[in-house]
C-alpha cells in the first residue's frame, strides 16, 4: 500500500507552501490521500519553513517524522533534515557536502538556475513541482490543468512558461534515471470521480460560519487565526457578509456582540493573546445573553510566544474567562470536517441557549490540509423561534424555568434594553439584590440544559491502554493506535471535541477503558486536570508536548509504547 | 415637555441639579421633534453616570462595557443601517478607557452620532481626574493635582477630518438641541461634545464657570474650512466656543458595503443552504 | 457582655458613611471592638446606603443582622430596615407610618431640622452621632476631640458648630430618657492604652504596599479597588511613590511592568472587569519573568454586575487566566491585618520567583473596617540578591536548576534584554524549539519551589462539621463557629488564604476533617472545585451566597445548621 | 559604519530591502553620535517586524507586547529618569492596538522618543491593511480595497500639543539620523513617524513613490505655530513634508514627580521601615 512521506524545505518567500499546496492538489485530484502539515517561522523572508507532506492510498490523519523524499530549496534544508531520510528514500535539489544517510539517493538539481534560464525565478517553484511528480511517477496532465486553471487570468505566456518549468523538472528527473521506480508505483487516477477533497482547518472554519448564515465576522489579524478573516473576507462581497478588521481584538469581540444584538449571526477569532483582551467582552455577551462565537486557534504562551506553532494551551483559560461565572460553550474540532459542522453548531448552540460559544483551535488544526472523499454537512442552521405573544409588556429576561427568555432584536415593535450591570426582566439595571440572585440562577439555569446538548467522546475500544485526546491530535491518536496495533497492542482511543459543559454521566462513562493515557498538547496536562475535576478519577499518566510542534506518529507511537 | 421618548418606572440615579438632566430633556425633544419613532432608535452607551442616560429614555438600549459604546454602536448600524445608532457616555468612557475606538470609528465613518457627556471628571467612581479634566485639577487620586494636560477632543476629531465635530453645553437646552438635530441629521460620523456641570464632584467647571465662557460660533465661522475649525478647537479658557465647528461630508460606512447586504443568501432555506453548499464544496475539490 | 448591633441608614449623599466612620472612631478610641460593613448601591446621590455597626467588648469578625439600633437619616431606612430591630431595640431619626415591631422603641428625631436651626445642613451628621451616642451611652468627650482635629483648620466657628450639633443630638435622647439605660452600660474608657486600631481592607493593602517598599503603583478607578488607589496617592509625595492614574487597565499592567522592570516594586489594583483586561499584561510578566502584584478587588459579576456589591467569583479565572501556561502566586487574605502581611509576602514572593503575584481582594474585604487590639507586621520587604559575578556573559534567562535566573536591572553594566516572545537565555527571540522547551520547563520548575513557600489553611478543629472557606469569610466562619458552639455543635474551620500554588500534601491534610461544608461567596463553590481537582476527594456540601451581599452571622449559623 | 550599538550574534529577520534596515541603521549612528553608552539607552518595543528593532541593537531591550510599548517605556523613563527611553515599533503596534496609550503619553508628556516604523501596513502579519494604509489598498482580509480613511499621526499628536513632531524617511538616511537627532534632544514627548517601504507587502507605497514625494520642510516652516504645523500635517499627495513639524516645549512627567523620588524612604532597612511603621500604625490608631 503506497503510503509516501515528503517534506519541502527553504527559507521563507522561496515558495515552499507554494510547491507542497500545488502538489497536494495535484495529488488529491489524482485520487491519492494527503495530509500536510505546515512549518514556519515567525518572519516573513529567510529562516527556514517546511512543508510535511504525507501521500497515500489510504486515508491519512497524522504527518511522520522519516521521510521517503526530501525537496531542498535551500542548502539549510539539506542540513537540517538529511538525517530524516530513510533508506530507499531520495534527496533532492539543493544538496550539501555532508553525507546523506545510507541507501539514500541524492539528486542535486538547481531549480532556480532552471527557472532563470527560462526567463525569471519565479518558474523555480514549478520546476520543483515537476521534478517531484516525477519521482512520485505522476504524469503532468493534472498539474498542465492546474496551471492552465491559475495562470490563465496572466495570459498564454505565462501559462507557458509555467508548463515548460513543469517539463523541465520532470525532464531532469528522467535524465538521472530516478523516475524509473517512481515512489507511487506508477498509479493514475482512472476517472474524476475519485478526487479528494483537500481542506485545512482554517478554510473549514471560515465555510462552517458561512453555512451557519454568519452575516458579521470582525477581527484583528492574529496568526494563527488570520486565515479564517482571509476566508470569510474572500466571499464577503459574493455571500453578503459585513467582514471588519478591527482596530483591536476589544473592538472585534464588541463589535461582534452589537452585530448579534442587532440581529445578525457574529463571530470572531483571535488567538489567546487577543482571547486575554476579549475576556472582558466574553462577559458582555453572556450578561446580556447575547449569542457570539469566539475562535481562539491557539499557540504557544505564555505572551507572544512562539506565534506559528502549535500547542493546546487554553483550554482551562477559556472555560473561566471572564470574572464570575456564567455559562458558555467550548468546543475542539477534531479536523476540518468536523470543525464545519462544530461552527454550524456553535452558532445554533450559542443562538439557542443566548451564550458565548468558544471554539478551540490551533495551528495545527488551522494550517494541515486534511484530504477526504467526501466533505459532508450533517448541521444546519437555525434561529430559534422567538417567544413573545406581542401583547404582553416584553422583557427581554423573563425568568423562565429553562432561563431561556424571549429574544427579539431592536427595530421591531417592542424595544429591546440590554445592560451589562445586573438587571431586572426588561433589561433595565438594578440595586435589588433578590432579583440579582434571581437573574444569576436563570443563567445558571442554561447550563444544565446546555449539558444535555453535549456529546459524549469520540470512542474506539482497546484493551491494552487507552490514548485520551481533544481538538486536533485525534488525527494522530488515530494512527498511532493503528501503527501499535500493527505491533500486536490493542489501543483505545477516546476523543474530547465537546468540552464544556462535559456532557452528563462522565465518570461512569470513563471508568471502563483500561490504562488511560492522556496526550495533549501543553505543559501540564490540561484535559487531565479537568477530568479528574470532574469525574474525581486520577489521571496520572499524561504525554505532553510543549515545544510547539504537532505531534507526529512515530515518536508518539514510542511514547506510548513507554508507558504501557 | 413631554416627549414620545419619556421613560417609564425607571428611576433616575443621578444627583440633583446634575447637568446630565439637561442633555436628557434635550435629547429626548429632539429625538421627538425629528419624528422619530422609538422603536427606531437604538442608544448603546458604556459605564459611568452619563451612561445611565439610555435608561432613562424610551428606546432601544444597548448599555454595555466601560469605553466600548463606540464598537458595539459601530455593529449595530452596520447591520441594520435603517436605525438611528447614538453612542452616548461620559469624558472618561469616551476619551479614556475607549480613546482607540473614538479615532478608529471616525476613519470608518459610520452613520453614527456619539454623544459624550463632558463633566471634566470620572463621576461615577467618585471624582477622580478624567482625560479632560484641568491641569491642577485635585481629587483623591490626585491630591497633587492633575499632571496631564487635557485631551482636546474636538481637536482631535477635526485632526481625523471626523464628520461632523460640535460642542454643546448642558445648560442652554434650546442651543443643545440645535447641535444635536444637526448631529442627528448628519450622514456620517458626528461628534457632540457636551460641557456638563458635574455639582458633585467638579468644583472647578461648574454652571457659571461655563455659563461665563461659552458663546456661539457666529456666520462668520466656516465649518468646511479644517484649519478654521481647528484654530477655533483651540480655544479654551476665558472664552469658549460652542456649536458645530467642523463639517466634512463623505461616503459612510454603510453606504461602502451596501452592495453586500443585498446579496446576502438565506441559508436558513434548505435549497438555497443545498445550492451554496455545493458551490463551496466544489471549490475544494 | 456587650455586644450592639447598629445599622445607620440613608440616601447618597446623606452622610451615612461619616456618622459610621466617626461612631467607629470614637468608639475605638473608647476601647470597645468595632466592625463596620458598608453597603452602598452604584450612584452618587438618592437611593439607599447603610453601614452595619456592630460594637462590642470582646473582638468581633463578622456583621449581625439583628439590629439594637437603627439610625435613619432618610424615611426610606425605616421602611426598609425596621423588620430588623429586634426586641429592646431603639429606632431613631426619619420615622414613618407603619408600626415598629414589639418591644422596639421609636425616637423620631429631625437631624436635618436640628442642623438648619444650628445654621447649616451639614451639621446634621453631627447632631445624628451625639445622639447615638448618647444612647450608647458614651461622653462626647472623645467626640469633642475628634470634632477638633478633623476642623480645626476650617476655623474655630466650625469647631464650635459641631460641638453644638453633638451636644443637641445627646440633649434631644437624653429629653427622651432614652439614654437612661444605654445600650453600653456606661462603660467608658479609663485610659487611652486601650484604644484599639481601626482599618479597613484597602486601607491595609495599600498600608502593605507601602512597607513592603512599592514605588510604583498604576491604577484605572474601579470599585471596590479604588480606595487603594486613594490612599496609595495620599501617601505618594510624603514617601516618593510614583501613582498614576493610567488610560485604561491595559496600560496600567504594562506601566507596572515596566517600572518593574526598570527597578520599581510595581503593583496594579483592580476588579473583574479591569482584570480581564490585565490578562495579557500577567503573561507579559510571566514571560519575561517580570514580578509584580496585582490586586483583583471582587464584585458580582458578570461583566459589569453589581459594582458596589461583594463576591468571591474570580478565583478559577485568575487561577488560569491569561494564554497557555506559567507559574503565578494567589493569595486571598482574611482580613485587614492579614492583608497587610499578605502584600509585603507578594511582593517578596513574586520578585524572588520573579512572576506576577495576584491578591483577591473584594468589596467585603476592602470596605469594611476591622478593630483590632494591636496591629502587626509579620513581613519584612526582602529583595533578592543578584547572582551575577559580573565576568561571564551575562544571561537574564539562564538556565538554572530551580528556575530562577540572575535578575539585573537597566543602567548597570549589563544589558538587560526581555522578550515576550519565546527566548533564549539571553532574552533575544528564539524559534529554536529545543530551546523553547527548556524555557517552558524552567519557567513551571519554579512552580514546585513555590508550592513550598505557601501555608496550610488556618485550622481551628470541630468534631461535627468542617467549615471550609477562602479569603474574607473568615472572620464570619469564626462567628458562626462561636455561635454554633454556644449551641453545643463542635464546628471546626479550615480557612485558605494561600490559594495557589496550593501547598503540598492537602489530600491528607483534609481527609482528617470530618463533615466538610464549603462556603463561598459565589454560585458554584469555587474552592470546592479547586479542591476537588488537586485531592480527588468529594466536597458536595456547598453553601454559595451570590446576591452581592456578605454572609452575616445568624443567617450562616442556619444555613449551616441545616447541613449538619 | 560600525557603531557601539551594533548588536552581534543576532540574525536580522527581515526581508532584504526592507525599510526597516535603513532605520536601524541610522538609529544606531545616531546614538553613537550622540554619545549614549549602549547601557544607558532602553529600546521598549511592541510586536511585529519594526518591533524586531530593538534586538538588532546592543541596548537594553524590553519587546513587550503588541501596541502596548508606550505605556511600558512611561514607567521605564518614570523610575529611571536617567536612561534615554524609546519606544519603537510600527505604525499597526502604534497607531491601531496601541492608538489610546499615544493619545495620553501625550498628555502626560513624558521624556520619551515614540519612534514608528510606518510601512502603511501589517508587515509579520502578512499584509493586512494597517491604520495609516490608503483608502483602497488590497489585501487577502481587505479584497474589496480599504474602506477607512488613513490616520494621519502627525495631525493626531499637533492636535494635542505633543512636545515635538517630526516625520522622517527611511530611505534618507542623513536626513533621518538628523530628525532622531532632535527628537533625541528633545526633552518631552516626542514621535517620530518614519515612512518605510515594505518591500513585501506593500506594492503601493514604495521607495519609488515615497523619493517621488518627499521633500524637507524649508527654513520658512516655524515649528513653534500649531495652526502652520497642523496644516502642514495635512499634506499628503503629491508632495509629502518631512522634518520636524512641531515642537512644543512644556515640563515633563519626570520633572512633575521628580520631588517625589527624593522623598523615597528606604524600607529594606529595619530601622526605616520600623520608623515608618510607627507613623503610619498611629494613623489608625
Ligand atoms: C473596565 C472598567 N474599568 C473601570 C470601570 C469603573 N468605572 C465605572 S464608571 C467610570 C468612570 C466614569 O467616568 P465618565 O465616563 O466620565 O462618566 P461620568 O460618571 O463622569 O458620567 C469608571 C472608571 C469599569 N466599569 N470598567
Ligand atoms: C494582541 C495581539 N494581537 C495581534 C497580534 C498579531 N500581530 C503581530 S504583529 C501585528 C501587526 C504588525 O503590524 P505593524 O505594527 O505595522 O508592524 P510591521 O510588521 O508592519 O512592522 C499583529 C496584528 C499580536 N501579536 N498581539
Ligand atoms: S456625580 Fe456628578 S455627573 Fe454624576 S450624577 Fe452627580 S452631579 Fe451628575
Ligand atoms: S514584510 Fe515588509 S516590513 Fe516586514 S521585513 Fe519584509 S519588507 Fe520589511
Ligand atoms: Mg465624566
Ligand atoms: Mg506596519
Amino acid at each position: 500500500m503506497v503510503d509516501v512521506t515528503l517534506k519541502v524545505g527553504g527559507a521563507a518567500g522561496q515558495g515552499v507552501q507554494t510547491v507542497s499546496e500545488v502538489l497536494s492538489l495535484i495529488l488529491a485530484r489524482h485520487g491519492y490521500y494527503v495530509f500536510s502539515i505546515e512549518d514556519y517561522q515567525s518572519r516573513i523572508r529567510g529562516g527556514h519553513t517546511f512543508t510535511l507532506l504525507r501521500v497515500a492510498e489510504q486515508w491519512v490523519s497524522g504527518g511522520k517524522g522519516a521521510l521517503d523524499i526530501l525537496v531542498c530549496l535551500d542548502e539549510a534544508t539539506y542540513h537540517l533534515h538529511r538525517g530524516e531520510v530513510k533508506e530507499g528514500g531520495v534527496i533532492l535539489g539543493k544538496t550539501g557536502n555532508e553525507a546523506p544517510g545510507e541507501d539514500v539517493r541524492l539528486l542535486p538539481l538547481d531549480f532556480e538556475g532552471v527557472a532563470l534560464r527560462l526567463g525569471n525565478r519565479v518558474f523555480a517553484n514549478m520546476v520543483a513541482t515537476g521534478a517531484v511528480l516525477a519521482i512520485l511517477g505522476i504524469g503532468l496532465e493534472e498539474a498542465r490543468e492546474y496551471v492552465r486553471e491559475t495562470f490563465a487570468r496572466k495570459g498564454p505566456e505565462i501559462v507557458a512558461k509555467n508548463e515548460e518549468a513543469l517539463e523541465e523538472g520532470t525532464r531532469l528527473v528522467e535524465a538521472s534515471g530516478l523516475s524509473s521506480s517512481p515512489f507511487l508505483g506508477g498509479h493514475q487516477n482512472p476517472s474524476r470521480v475519485s478526487r479528494r477533497y483537500l481542506i485545512s482547518g482554517n478554510e473549514a472554519l471560515g465555510l462552517g460560519a458561512l453555512l451557519a448564515g454568519c452575516t458579521f465576522y470582525s477581527a484583528y489579524p492574529m496568526t494563527p487565526s488570520t486565515g479564517i478573516l482571509n476566508f470569510l473576507a474572500s466571499r464577503a462581497e459574493a455571500y453578503g457578509l459585513i467582514v471588519e478588521q478591527a482596530e483591536d481584538e476589544i473592538a472585534a469581540i464588541n463589535m461582534a456582540i452589537g452585530a448579534s444584538y442587532a440581529g445578525a449571526r457574529a463571530m470572531t477569532g483571535t488567538s489567546g493573546g487577543g482571547f486575554c483582551l476579549m475576556c472582558e467582552g466574553l462577559g458582555l455577551a453572556a450578561m446580556t445573553e447575547t449569542p457570539i462565537v469566539v475562535i481562539d486557534a491557539q499557540r504557544p504562551g505564555p505572551s507572544t510566544g512562539l506565534p506559528t506553532r502549535t500547542a493546546q494551551g487554553d483550554l482551562l483559560f477559556v472555560l473561566h474567562a471572564s470574572h464570575d461565572e456564567f455559562p458558555r460553550f467550548v468546543f475542539a474540532p477534531r479536523d476540518p470536517q468536523e470543525a464545519l459542522n462544530t461552527v454550524i453548531r456553535a452558532f445554533n448552540l450559542a443562538e439557542k441557549y443566548q451564550v458565548p460559544a468558544i471554539i478551540l483551535s490551533d495551528q495545527y488544526l488551522a494550517d494541515t490540509r486534511w484530504s477526504y472523499d467526501r466533505l459532508s454537512c450533517e448541521e444546519r442552521p437555525i434561529r430559534p423561534s422567538l417567544s413573545w405573544d406581542g401583547a404582553s409588556p416584553y422583557r427581554r429576561y423573563a425568568l423562565t424555568p429553562d432561563g431561556i427568555s424571549p429574544r427579539l432584536f431592536p427595530g421591531g415593535e417592542a424595544l429591546v434594553v440590554a445592560d451589562s450591570d445586573e438587571h431586572d426582566e426588561r433589561g433595565h439595571l438594578t440595586e435589588d439584590l433578590a432579583l440579582r440572585k434571581a437573574m444569576q440562577e436563570k443563567r445558571m439555569r442554561k447550563l444544565e440544559v446546555m449539558r444535555k446538548e453535549m456529546r459524549l467522546p469520540f470512542v474506539l475500544e482497546g484493551k491494552d491502554a487507552t490514548l485520551i485526546g481533544w481538538g486536533s491530535t485525534w488525527g494522530v491518536l488515530l494512527e498511532v493506535r493503528k501503527a501499535l496495533g500493527q505491533k500486536g497492542k490493542s489501543i483505545g482511543v477516546v476523543h474530547f471535541s465537546d468540552l464544556y459543559p462535559l456532557p452528563e454521566g462522565l465518570r461512569d462513562f470513563l471508568k471502563r477503558f483500561p490504562n488511560p493515557v492522556v496526550v495533549e498538547q501543553n505543559f501540564s496536562g490540561q484535559l487531565a486536570t479537568l477530568l479528574e475535576q470532574e469525574t474525581l478519577l486520577p489521571f496520572p499518566k499524561r504525554i505532553c508536548r510543549y515545544d510547539g510542534l504537532p505531534f507526529l506518529v512515530e515518536e508518539l507511537v514510542e511514547q506510548v509504547a513507554e508507558v504501557l | 415637555m413631554a416627549t414620545l421618548f419619556d421613560a417609564h418606572d425607571v428611576e433616575i440615579a443621578w444627583c440633583p441639579g446634575c447637568g446630565n438632566f439637561g442633555i436628557l430633556q434635550a435629547l429626548k425633544e429632539t429625538l421627538d421633534e425629528l419624528g422619530y419613532r422609538p422603536q427606531d432608535v437604538v442608544v448603546v452607551s458604556g459605564i459611568g453616570q452619563a451612561a445611565k442616560a439610555p435608561h432613562y429614555l424610551r428606546v432601544n438600549v444597548f448599555n454595555g462595557l466601560h469605553g466600548r459604546s463606540i464598537p458595539v454602536a459601530f455593529a449595530i448600524k452596520a447591520i441594520r443601517p435603517e436605525l438611528l445608532v447614538i453612542a452616548e457616555s461620559g469624558d472618561g468612557c469616551m476619551y479614556g478607557e475607549g480613546g482607540n475606538h473614538l479615532l478608529h470609528a471616525i476613519r470608518r465613518n459610520p452613520d453614527i452620532t456619539v454623544l459624550v457627556h463632558n463633566n471634566q471628571v470620572y463621576g461615577l467612581t467618585k471624582g477622580q481626574a478624567s482625560p479632560t479634566s484641568g491641569e491642577g485639577f485635585r481629587s483623591k487620586a490626585q491630591p497633587w493635582g492633575n499632571l496631564s494636560r487635557p485631551l482636546n477632543p474636538l481637536s482631535l476629531a477635526i485632526s481625523q477630518g471626523a464628520g461632523l465635530v460640535a460642542r454643546a453645553f448642558a445648560g442652554d437646552k434650546e442651543g443643545l438641541k440645535g447641535i444635536l438635530k444637526e448631529a442627528l441629521n448628519f450622514r456620517g460620523f458626528a461628534l457632540v461634545d457636551i460641557l456638563q456641570p458635574c455639582v458633585t464632584f467638579n468644583p472647578v467647571n461648574t454652571y457659571a464657570w461655563y455659563r461665563e465662557r461659552v458663546y456661539y460660533l457666529g456666520e462668520d465661522h466656516n465649518p468646511e474650512d479644517q484649519i478654521a475649525a481647528f484654530q477655533k478647537s483651540l480655544e479654551w479658557g476665558d472664552r469658549i466656543p460652542l456649536g458645530v465647528f467642523y463639517r466634512n461630508p463623505q461616503p459612510t460606512y454603510e453606504m461602502k458595503v451596501e452592495g453586500r447586504a443585498k446579496k446576502r443568501r438565506n441559508l436558513f432555506e434548505e435549497e438555497e443552504f443545498q445550492r451554496v453548499l455545493q458551490e463551496e464544496f466544489a471549490q475544494f475539490l
